[in-house]
């Protein structure tokens, strides 16, 4: 079925997991594979009674490394393919987020982050796995992530998440939390024809002339999939443009991993997206991402009606970093505020960007997330 | 005699630039690569709707060197890959071929489960009793006693029964032979293209760099004579009772039998709910 | 039946017997033996040159004892001999 | 049974001149008067015709006799006739007996009527003392399995197979060779009619292959038999074809096999491949591989160009052999003969020179389907043959081929094959050299007629030697003419010898499966020449064809349909009654030690633990008597061959003149047989032997032997069948164990053990047994009155007179 059709244009009241899935499906998605896990099951569950009935295939695996092995495959079948989990699925996930780099597999997982380590607390918020979502998998690499902190970004950023992995052949991590996910709000889906789909480039060679890893100017090689008469072969070793393993060679492993990092790096502006409300003339810059966010924009509206410069520096995209706006912010700030639900893990990287401008850490774990109030009064006492 | 002056009649099939491939001398993977590929010659498959999956270990190269789509996965994985690319497009012929360690080891938690589900995918292990690539340590299926790197002082595992367990997961073809039955193993590969369900076949594959030279078979030839030895033939007899020792190499087919695929069940019931969605 | 069977058969003429042309890509093979050891007519054995990759490919003894059963083909893990039937006028 | 007074009628029967001639009969009947409890003796003229039968019914009312003795022939021959006799005069058959003066007594004794008589009157003495102590018995029945197995798939099996099967019943058609057809499916045209053989056997053989009731096992071979009439469990084993029976004989195979070798069915003059046919006609078509030959052959597959070629995928390397199992009341044997091989007669240099071939190569050559495609050619140069000699009689009438009978075919088949060639190439003159030429049958002797006509030269006097001329490869055949007495030198282009059939090679080994005997020629013997010629000793056996003697087709169809109605016969009336001659028990005496449970060859006895006690299975029960002689406690009696009926019998023997006899314990089946066989042969022997029937000489006790000794025998013989032939499969290994210990006792007590004598001999073996009499009547001539009477004392104790 056409995928217009599968879109469900209208004013909705959906919780961030079902908004979550039907971005997938507004995207195009039409493979899911997945393992129950708190708090991303109705995810999966909602895509079962979705998929059927717009021609999409869902399958629950027999864990998460299948999972996303299955989706890998999908994807090089030519559909485009997502998975979803939270930490520990997460964790079980990352040897194959690295293949999937590696033989740069566009793919979605989507990462409901409740409080680890290990089982955690499944039932309550965090923002624990932001750093794994870069460095989980072993060598050296790049993925996207991104951060929704509304119903409706969970619908806009999976679409989102889809386009940019199309677009740069890379696996995409939509970083979720438990609140985001299970908080039910209204949410608007556009009519189809108004939602930008990106699909992945295809060769416009003949398959004899195919070199399956060999990159256009955006650094991104086109992409043939199984069944097209292409014959062509990926692995997850070291390999030429061929796609033929080259395991002996330093020049081969230089020029591939490079282009791996390079293709999104050099693609850093075009792909980071960010919020900013009140920035001009911020004295207290709050740079918050997920849910803390929601309460940091009242915390700061709060502080301006008492007479407080404060802004807030939203990130939506975590990776690649938003850098350069951390550092324009930080350019006027007295202060930087980095509220997370975390021991302090995305605060390094506001820290490296921010150089001499000072910055705090708000740190909360378990029970509810930040209140308004909470960073309001930091935002006080930073001021002295 | 005539000089070898054109190519191997097989040639088309292959990367010709992998070759010659990176397999000891007379490592059995050789042999199931060839006989894989008679078998794609003698049925003259759509190369187009073929995709060769295989894992990590000797074997999983045997992906890279069949000139046809194919992916070199991680570790264990092929099957779950394998499943996402047939479930995407359930007209590809999708053929799994590796070994003990990556499919029953490390990686036997999918076999069973895509057995049991009955996807139709297509499983070739070459069984050769250790990790060749890693030098030789024991593995799922090593024979008790049998010395290797990380047993010095013999195997003290019980080794899996590889055809009883993928008759017991529910595979819907099931067979076993070894290098030496190449002819039969063709026949098998032949009859594994051509059906639906998901089917299996166990190759005794001889490994005389890493296990034989450790266990009194220095040689290929000398492994392969414990095949010939060894070997009987039955004709779908009981799996469970399929030995294989220095005595008795049970070898034949073991089941073969038609149910419905994940996938055929799947777009029937796909087709059904659309039907009544609009 | 247990006739003692002496004779030429008067046929052993007209039985047309297909005459093989063996082909040895010797430097793709390892030397594993298994074409010499396993050829139920003993048409091939190990020569002594040395090829590319330092071990001994087969020789053919005497190609017209071959009976083109290709066994030879299917068991070489090389890829390195095989069979094709003569195509050849009634020169050979 | 409980009457008082017993009441015998004897009747010594003259046979015309055949027992009067030498035994005076109407004395032997007045010496039977005096005999206790006989109210009656006649002589009579023949007791076996009707008016011979009605006196004995109208004496048994007249005189209320309660028991009848026929002195006479054989009871192998008569005893059936008379026990009718006895029952239509309401007597139970089991009280009647036998004495065999005929093949035993006048037959072997022709000149010297004093002895012979005097014998008479002892046979009749043991007769009369064995029928005062009959018992009337019921025989027990036992129902009969209405299946059949023939043995053989030659013309003979065919025809058997498919009359039975016609009939109704279940036929198992087990044939060795790949396909059915034998012998006939290989020769061009029959005799007298010369009609094509192949073009009349085909329809037959397709019959079988698609009969309801026929299944046919081809390419396997009998390897067990258990059982008795009407029960026998037979084991086949299917040795496997590798072609399942999907095959549709396109032949397609056999085009790439690579494996070739001479074709057996064309007598080696054609090549066949490792995957064939044996002909076109066969039956099943099914093909099949020969291992021996196939590339694939030790287990590794290593050419599948045939499983590639099957377009059914009929070809089944992993095929294996199986043994099926099969219950059938009555089995036929058609097993065929061999040819003889004329290469054990180096003078005719078979083998050596390619122009001198058998008369079977000819046949393949003359047959439009053969390899020459119906050419007669010289295997030399491929040339037609101007002049051709055959020779009769190879293999056959000679003791230098070790072949002294005539192999009945070969006459009529060479002039069959002479007409053949003057068909084709009337100018070839052809010779024919022989001995006798016998024309018996009906048409032979126009077409030995026509023969002669047509030009055919019959020469009497085979050659003595072939030449070859090494140039031309002609053959000089020299040799006496016998009608003219002088010798002969002639050239030919070509020798055709003219061989005889012989016994197939592994006859032994359905002899033993079946417990059959077989004549000095080595085919199978019939029960009786005359009387039963199509069957076996053994109940529910019968034979089709060259089994039991060479024979033409026409013969081999005839006894095939005879032996298919004996059988049917048997199976229509679904059941058969075991003769009353099982043992029973006397629960008192028994000690329950389960020697009897040991000894029995039927495990018809068994020893039942839980209740201490001997059980026995009447209808399992053979009869050879052989728990009887061993129980320790004469608890266990054989019907009708008592302890007591047999001491009887010793006795009346050793009444008078002890000293001067041979006491002798004969098994019904060979020792008793072969006695008789010798006095069908009129073989001349000493006449101081007397025969004791037993049915087994299992059943021969040491204490009868002992007994014998103890009334002061001279000598005494057991006889048996030899080792491996005992009817009762192996119960004779007891007489042997039995006997030797005696012989140990013997010499323990001083005693000339040569007085007791053990002989193996088989029906066929009347010369044996003859001349076996002749060697113990040199030893109990050396037997002194002192030795005789050493032999009461140390017997006396345990024998007691």
């Amino acid at each position: 079925m056409a995928w217009e059709k599968a879109v469900l244009t209208g004013a909705h009241f959906m919780s961030g997991d079902i908004a979550c899935a039907e971005g997938a499906i507004a995207a195009g998605c039409r493979f899911f594979a997945g393992y129950p896990i708190t708090p991303a099951t109705e995810i999966a569950e909602h895509i079962a009674a979705r998929m059927p009935k717009i021609g999409g295939i869902y399958i629950q695996m027999e864990d998460e490394i299948a999972s996303i092995a299955a989706i890998i495959g999908a994807s090089y079948t030519g559909l485009k393919a997502m998975t979803a989990t939270s930490g520990p699925g997460f964790s079980l996930m990352q040897e194959n987020i690295g293949l999937a780099a590696m033989t740069e597999t566009p793919c979605v997982i989507v990462d409901v982050m409740r409080g680890g380590p290990s089982t955690g607390q499944p039932t309550l918020p965090g923002q624990q796995d932001v750093m794994q979502a870069k460095w989980g998998s072993h060598g050296d690499y790049e993925i996207i992530a991104l951060a929704p902190s509304s119903v409706q970004e969970m619908f806009n950023l999976t679409i989102e998440a889809f386009n940019l992995s199309e677009t740069y052949r890379v696996p995409t991590i939509v970083m979720a939390d438990e609140v985001v996910a299970h908080m039910w709000e209204k949410i608007v889906i556009p009519p189809a024809e108004e939602i930008n789909v990106v699909n992945r480039k295809k060769p416009n060679t003949p398959p004899q002339k195919y070199l399956p890893f060999m990159p256009d100017d955006d650094l991104v090689p086109p992409m043939a999939c199984f069944g097209e008469g292409y014959h062509f072969h990926a692995t997850g070793l070291t390999h030429d443009e061929h796609g033929h393993p080259q395991t002996q060679s330093s020049e081969v492993q230089t020029k591939l991993v490079r282009r791996l990092c390079d293709k999104i790096r050099k693609n850093a502006d075009k792909i980071i997206r960010v919020e900013e409300k009140m920035l001009e003339d911020a004295d207290i810059v709050v740079v918050a991402y997920g849910i803390v966010a929601r309460a940091s924009l009242s915390a700061v509206r709060k502080a301006r009606e008492k007479g407080i410069k404060a802004g807030l520096l939203r990130l939506v995209t975590l990776w690649p970093f938003p850098e350069k706006h951390v550092a324009k912010a930080a350019e006027r700030a007295k202060a930087i505020i980095v509220p997370e639900m975390n021991c302090g893990q995305m605060v390094r990287e506001v820290e490296r960007a921010a150089k001499e401008t000072p910055v705090f850490h708000l740190s909360k774990l378990g029970e509810e997330p930040h209140t308004p109030m909470e960073i309001l009064e930091f935002i006080r006492r930073s001021q002295q | 005699m005539t000089e070898a002056v054109e190519q191997h009649l097989l040639l088309k099939y292959l990367r010709a630039s992998m070759m010659p491939h990176i397999w000891c001398s007379g490592c059995g993977n050789g042999i199931i690569l060839n006989s894989f590929v008679h078998a794609l010659d003698e049925l003259q498959m759509d190369l187009n709707k073929l995709v060769v999956v295989s894992g990590i270990g000797c074997i999983g190269r045997a992906a890279g060197y069949t000139n046809v789509d194919s992916y070199h996965t991680t570790h264990g994985r092929p099957i779950a890959f394998a499943t996402g690319v047939k479930l995407a497009n359930p007209k590809l012929e999708v053929i799994v071929i590796s070994g003990d360690g990556d499919l029953f080891a490390i990686g036997g938690n999918h076999f069973i489960h895509a057995a049991r589900r009955n996807i139709g995918i297509k499983v070739i292990c070459a069984n050769n009793f250790n990790y060749g690539m890693t030098g030789g340590q024991v593995g799922p299926t090593t024979p008790p006693e049998a010395i290797t790197t990380t047993t010095p002082y013999g195997n003290i595992e019980h080794p899996f029964n590889l055809v009883h367990l993928a008759a017991a997961a529910g595979a819907t073809y099931v067979a076993r032979w070894t290098t030496l039955h190449v002819r039969m193993l063709t026949m098998s590969i032949k009859k594994l293209l051509q059906r639906k369900g998901f089917s299996f076949i166990e190759v005794i594959s001889p490994c005389p760099e890493t296990f034989g030279r450790r266990n009194k078979m220095r040689t290929g030839p000398e492994m392969m004579e414990w095949f010939k030895k060894a070997s009987v033939i039955e004709k779908f007899s009981d799996p469970a009772k399929a030995e294989i020792t220095t005595e008795r190499i049970v070898v034949g087919e073991f089941v073969d039998v038609e149910k419905p695929t994940y996938e055929e069940l799947l777009h029937e019931k796909m087709a059904q709910i659309m039907k009544e969605g609009g | 039946m247990p006739e003692r069977l002496w004779r030429t058969p008067l046929d052993i003429e007209k039985v047309a017997r297909p005459k093989a042309e063996i082909h040895i890509i010797k430097d793709q093979c390892k030397g594993c033996g298994y074409c010499i050891n396993y050829c139920p007519k003993k048409v091939l054995e190990e020569s002594e040159e040395i090829n590319a990759r330092g071990v001994h490919p087969p020789r053919v003894v005497d190609e017209k004892k071959c009976i083109l059963c290709s066994f030879c083909t299917a068991v070489c893990p090389d890829f390195a001999i095989f069979v094709k039937e003569k195509q050849c006028k009634d020169g050979c | 049974m409980m009457e008082g007074e017993i009441r015998i009628g004897v009747y010594v029967c003259h046979c015309g001149l055949n027992i009067a001639g030498s035994v005076d009969c109407e004395e032997v009947a007045k010496f039977a008067g005096t005999l206790p409890n006989v109210v009656l003796a006649r002589d009579y003229r023949y007791t076996c015709s009707d008016q011979g039968q009605e006196l004995i019914k109208k004496d048994a009312k007249e005189y209320r006799l309660n028991r009848v003795v026929v002195a006479s022939c054989s009871p192998r021959l008569h005893e059936p006739t008379f026990r009718k006799v006895c029952e239509e005069a309401g007597l139970n058959k089991y009280l009647f007996e036998m004495a065999n003066i005929r093949e035993q007594c006048s037959w072997v004794h022709l000149h010297d009527r004093k002895a012979a008589t005097e014998k008479a009157k002892d046979l009749v003495k043991m007769a009369v003392a064995k029928a005062a102590l009959l018992r009337p018995a019921e025989e027990i029945e036992v129902p009969i399995i209405r299946k059949a197995l023939v043995i053989g798939g030659g013309v003979a099996g065919i025809q058997a197979a498919l009359d039975l099967a016609d009939t109704g019943y279940k036929v198992y058609l087990v044939e060795k060779e790949p396909s059915i057809g034998g012998m006939m499916a290989r020769i061009d045209k029959t005799f007298p009619t010369m009609d094509c053989s192949i073009c009349i056997l085909a329809p037959k053989m397709s019959d079988v292959g698609h009969h309801p009731n026929i299944e046919l096992l081809a390419n396997s071979g009998v390897v067990d038999v258990k059982g008795y009439i009407g029960n026998f469990r037979v084991k086949v084993l299917k040795k496997p074809r590798y072609v399942k029976e999907d095959c549709s004989a396109c032949g397609e195979c056999s085009k790439v096999c690579p494996m070739v070798a001479p074709n057996e069915f064309d007598a080696g003059l054609a090549l066949r491949h490792a995957i064939y046919t044996p002909f076109a006609q066969a039956v099943p078509s099914t093909y099949i591989i020969d291992m021996d030959l196939c590339l694939n052959k030790d287990g590794v597959m290593v050419c599948d160009k045939c499983v590639k070629a099957c377009e059914r995928q009929a070809v089944d390397f992993t095929m294996k052999p199986e043994t099926v199992e099969l219950e059938v009341g009555t089995i036929i044997v058609a097993t065929g003969a061999d040819i003889f091989d004329p290469s054990a007669l180096p003078n005719y240099g078979y083998g050596k020179y390619l122009n001198v071939i058998t008369s079977l190569e000819f046949e393949r050559l003359i047959n439009a389907g053969g390899p020459s495609g119906g050419r007669l050619i010289r295997p030399s140069d491929m040339t037609v043959p101007k002049r051709v000699a055959f020779i009769q009689c190879v293999g056959s009438r000679s003791e230098k081929s070790g072949r002294t009978y005539c192999s009945n075919v070969c006459c009529m088949n060479t002039i069959k094959d002479s007409l053949l060639i003057k068909e084709h190439w009337p100018e070839t003159e052809i010779y024919v050299f022989y001995v006798d030429i016998r024309a018996y049958g009906k048409g032979f002797e126009d077409l030995y007629r026509r023969a002669k006509k047509e030009g055919v030269i019959f020469i009497r006097g085979l050659p003595a030697e072939i030449f070859e001329d090494k140039k031309t490869r002609n053959l000089w055949l020299t040799g006496e003419n016998t009608l003219l007495k002088e010798p002969y030198r002639m050239n030919f282009d070509m020798v055709i010898l003219s061989v005889g059939l012989e016994p197939r090679k592994d006859s032994e080994v359905i002899q033993r499966l079946l417990t059959l005997s077989r004549t000095q020629d080595g085919f199978f013997m019939e029960a009786h020449p005359k009387l039963r010629p199509v069957d076996a000793a053994t109940g529910g056996i019968f034979f089709a064809g060259c089994a039991e003697a060479p024979k033409d087709i026409k013969d081999s169809v005839t006894q095939a349909s005879a032996a298919a109605a004996r059988a049917g016969i048997l199976m229509a009336k679904g059941k058969v009654t075991v003769e009353a001659i099982t043992p029973t028990l006397n629960v008192e005496k028994c000690r329950v030690c389960g020697l009897c449970t040991k000894v029995c060859p039927y495990n018809a006895i068994t020893l039942n633990k839980e209740l201490k006690r001997i059980e026995i299975v009447e209808a399992a029960c053979g009869g050879c008597g052989t728990c009887a002689a061993e129980c320790p406690s004469d608890a266990l009696t054989q019907n009708h061959f008592t302890d007591e009926q047999i001491t009887a019998q010793i006795d009346a023997v050793t009444e008078y003149d002890a000293d001067k006899k041979i006491v002798a314990f004969c098994c019904n089946w060979c020792a008793y047989a072969g006695a008789d066989f010798a006095g069908v042969s009129r073989m001349q022997y000493p006449p101081n032997v007397r025969i004791i029937r037993t049915m087994c000489s299992g059943r021969v006790a040491p204490k009868f032997v002992e007994r014998a000794f103890a009334r002061g025998a001279a000598a005494v013989l057991v006889a048996g069948c030899h080792p491996g032939d005992c009817h009762y499969i192996n119960a004779n290994h007891h007489t042997q164990r039995r006997v030797e210990r005696l012989w140990k006792k013997m010499e323990q007590n001083w005693l000339n053990k040569e007085r007791l004598q053990l002989l193996w001999v088989s029906a066929a073996e009347g010369e044996r047994f003859a001349s076996k009499i002749y060697e113990m009547q040199k030893i109990i001539e050396k037997v002194t009155p002192e030795e005789i009477e050493r032999a009461k004392k140390v017997f006396a104790k345990v024998g007691g007179t």
